[in-house]
C-alpha cells in the first residue's frame, strides 16, 4: 500500500508539476518557499486532504507548520486521525 | 536617530514636479499619445492620479471617466463629477451593468456564492475576506461574508473552486473597465493612467490586464500614506480623501484592509518601508506600537503577496 | 551557400520537444497555475497552440475556448470544436455578441463608418485595409472598404477620428475575448495561452491587453511559415492549414495581408529572416523573387512596425 | 506673420511633446526616425495640413520623402501652392 507521504509527493507532483519528477524536492523542505505551492496551492492541498482522509480542517490549523512541507502534513495528518480515535 | 512614522513623509511639491515630468516625457516622447485618460472612482488613489494628469498635460488633454455599474457605491460617482469639474478635466460616464450582464458576470458569480449558502438570493449581498495578521503566522484563507436582506452577516470559509469562481467573475469588473478606458484612449490617441499605488502595485492587489492593465502609473511607488500627503498638496476634496478605501468589487461594502492587506495602512507602511531600510525589528515595533512577532508576520504576509505578484506584473512569456 | 526559402525550415519534431518542455515548466513551476486555456479561432495558430498545450499538459488540463460572435465566419466554430475533440481536450462556446452589444462595440464603430459613407447600414459590411507595399516607400495610411448588400465595394482614405475609432471600437472584440479566456482561466487556476507567431508579435499586429494579454506565448518565436510546418507535424487537419489568415475582426472578410502585412508571407518572412541573419539585399531579392527596392521597403516597414510594437508589449511605466 | 516652418514646429511641439520646448530637433530631422512622430502622427499632420491650408493631400503624396522633417513638409507645401495656382 502506499505510504501517506507518497500519497501527498503524488498529488504534488501530478497537480503543480505536470507529472515531471525530475524536480527534486524532499520530504522537509518548505513548499513556499521553494516555489512548488502557492497560496492558491495550499488551499486546494486543504480540499485534497479533506475529501482524501475524511477529516475537517478547522481555519486556524491551516498554517504553515501544519502544512509546509511533506513531513510537516505527514505530522499534521497523525495529530488529526489520533484527535478522531480519541472521539469516538 | 531613531525609526518614526516620520520615515514615510514626503515634500508633496518635489514629488509632484517629478512625477508630472516624467509622464510627460513618456507619454509624448515614448508611447506617442497626445493625453490621458483616467477611470475615477471617487476614491483617493484615482483621484490623485487625475490631478496629476491635468498638471502634466493639460485639463483640455485628459479624459475622467466615471464607470458606475449596478453595485456601485451610489455617491462615488458625484465625487467623480466633481472632482473632473474642479480641475476641469473633460468627464463622461460609462455604465458598466450592460457589459458586465452580456458577460454573465454576476450570475456566474452568485452561483458559486449559492453553493457555499444555498440561501443567497435577490437582497443578499456578498464579499470576500482575510482575517487579520496576528501573532500567529497563518496562510492566507479567504472567508465568504453574506449579508441577509436584514442586515445579519454569516461568515464561511471558502472552498477552492467556489473561491476560484466568486474571484474569476469579480474580476469581469476590471477587466471591463480596462477595456472601456483603452476604448476611450485608442480613440484620442491617449494614454491610460494606472491608478495603483505602491501596496497595490508591488503586492498584487490588482487584476492582471485588469486595473494593472495601463499604460503609466504614476503613484505605483508611492505608499498609501504618501498618496494622502499628495493628495492634501494637490487639492483633493477633503471628502474624498476621508473615505475608507474600498475595494468597488463586492455588493457587500469591503474595505481594502478586510479583503487583502490585514493590517492598517498607518501601521503596514511603516512596517514595509521598515523591512527596505533593514531596520531592526524591534525598533520597528516600537514605532508602530505592535508587537515584534507581529512585525515578522507582517513582513512575511508581505514577502509572500510580492512573490505572487510576479505573476501578476509578467510580460507574457516567449522563447526566443 | 546561397539563401533561400531552405532557411526557413524548422525540425518540427525538436522544435515540439522544445516548446512543451518549456511551457510545462514555466506554466507549473513559474505561474504555479494546473492547466491551459486557449481560445480557439479554427484558425492555424490557434490549433497549434491547442495542440501543443495538449501536449504540455495532458488533454484533460487543457480548455478551448471557441468565442463566436454575430461577425464571425460561420465553419470557424465547426472547425474549433472539432479540433477540440481531435485532441481530447475539454471544449466549452462562449457567444461574445452579449459583451460586445454591452460596450456598444458594434454601434461606436459603425457611427465613425456612417461619417466616411452616410449610405452605409443595415446589409452592409466593412473592413480596413492597407495597400501592399511597392517599389516606393510610403507611409502606411489606412483606407476603408465598405461592400454594399448587392455586393459593390467602395474604398476611401480614413480621416484620422475615424480610423482611430473604427480601430478602437474593434478592439472590444480582441479584449472581450482576452477577459472571457481570462474568466475560465481563474476559475481553474489554469494559465492563458497567447497564441500569436512571430510576425504578429514582433510587429505589434495585436491588441494591446487583447490578444496580446497572455501568460505565455508558445509560438511567439516562430515565423508563420514556420507555424504551418509544426501545424502539419502535429497533425492539424488540413482544412484548417488550407484556410487564408484572417483577421477575425472586421464584418467584411479581410485576409491578414491586405489589413496588416501588406506582402504574402512567404515573401515577407524571408526578407525578415534575411534582415535578421544580414544577408544582402541583392541576394534576398533573389531568394523572394522581388526587387532589390521592394526588398529595402519591406524591411523599412518591418522596422517601423517593430518601433511601434514597442509600446505595445511595455509593461506599465512607475518610477521606482 | 508666423512663418509656415513656425507653424509647423508648433503644431508638433504642442501635439506630440506636450509644449515641451527643451526637446531639441531641427528642421531637417527626421520626425519618425528621433521618434517625435509615430504612424498614427503622421495622419494627424494630414489633416492639420489639409485644415490649415486649405489643401487636398493625395494617397499616393503620404510618403517620407514629402512629410517626413520640418523642410520636407514646407518644400511639399510650396509645390502644392504652386500646382494650385496654376491650375485656378
Amino acid at each position: 500500500m502506499e505510504s501517506i507521504e507518497q500519497k501527498i509527493r503524488n498529488y504534488i507532483v501530478e497537480n503543480f508539476l505536470f507529472g515531471d519528477e525530475t524536480v527534486l524536492f524532499n520530504n522537509d523542505d518548505s513548499l513556499s518557499e521553494n516555489g512548488i505551492i502557492d497560496s492558491t496551492g495550499i488551499l486546494g492541498l486543504v480540499n485534497f486532504l479533506e475529501n482524501e482522509y475524511q477529516i475537517s480542517i478547522k481555519n486556524e490549523e491551516i498554517v504553515p507548520e501544519n502544512l509546509d512541507s511533506i513531513n510537516k502534513i505527514v505530522r499534521f495528518l497523525k495529530t488529526k486521525f489520533e484527535s478522531m480515535t480519541i472521539a469516538s | 536617530m531613531s525609526f518614526s512614522k516620520e520615515a514615510l513623509k514626503i515634500d508633496a511639491a518635489a514629488e509632484t514636479e517629478k512625477i508630472t515630468r516624467w509622464m510627460r516625457q513618456n507619454v509624448g516622447r515614448q508611447f506617442h499619445k497626445q493625453g490621458a485618460v483616467v477611470g475615477i472612482s471617487g476614491g483617493i488613489d484615482s483621484s490623485v492620479c487625475l490631478a496629476l494628469a491635468v498638471r502634466a498635460f493639460g485639463h483640455d488633454k485628459v479624459l475622467g471617466i466615471a464607470m458606475p455599474e449596478s453595485e456601485s457605491n451610489s455617491e462615488s460617482l458625484d465625487l467623480a463629477r466633481n472632482l473632473a469639474e474642479q480641475y476641469g478635466a473633460k468627464f463622461i460616464v460609462e455604465e458598466m451593468t450592460g457589459p458586465l450582464k452580456g458577460f454573465k458576470a454576476y450570475d456566474r458569480r452568485d452561483e458559486a456564492v449559492k453553493k457555499v449558502f444555498p440561501e443567497f438570493g435577490v437582497g443578499y449581498k456578498s464579499k470576500i475576506v482575510l482575517p487579520p495578521v496576528t501573532e500567529k503566522d497563518s496562510f492566507n484563507v479567504f472567508y465568504l461574508t453574506i449579508i441577509t436582506p436584514d442586515g445579519q452577516e454569516k461568515t464561511k470559509r471558502l472552498p477552492l473552486t467556489e473561491y476560484l469562481q466568486i474571484v474569476a467573475a469579480s474580476n469581469f469588473k476590471q477587466r471591463s473597465r480596462m477595456t472601456m478606458l483603452y476604448y476611450h484612449a485608442d480613440r484620442l490617441n491617449y494614454a491610460v493612467i494606472g491608478t495603483g499605488n505602491k501596496n497595490e502595485h508591488e503586492q498584487g492587489f490588482f487584476v492582471k490586464f485588469g486595473d494593472g492593465g495601463a499604460d503609466i502609473k504614476p503613484i505605483a511607488h508611492l505608499f498609501k500614506t504618501q498618496v494622502y500627503q499628495l493628495a492634501e498638496y494637490l487639492g483633493i476634496p477633503e471628502e474624498i480623501r476621508k473615505r475608507t478605501p474600498t475595494t468597488d468589487t463586492y455588493s457587500a461594502e469591503c474595505t481594502q484592509e478586510e479583503f487583502f492587506f490585514r493590517v492598517p495602512f498607518e501601521i503596514g507602511d511603516l512596517v514595509w518601508l521598515g523591512m527596505e531600510q533593514e531596520v531592526p525589528v524591534d525598533e520597528i515595533a516600537q514605532a508602530a506600537g505592535i508587537s515584534a512577532q507581529e512585525v515578522i508576520n507582517i513582513q512575511n504576509d508581505i514577502k509572500r503577496k510580492m512573490r505572487t505578484a510576479e505573476y501578476l506584473k509578467m510580460n507574457p512569456l516567449h522563447l526566443d
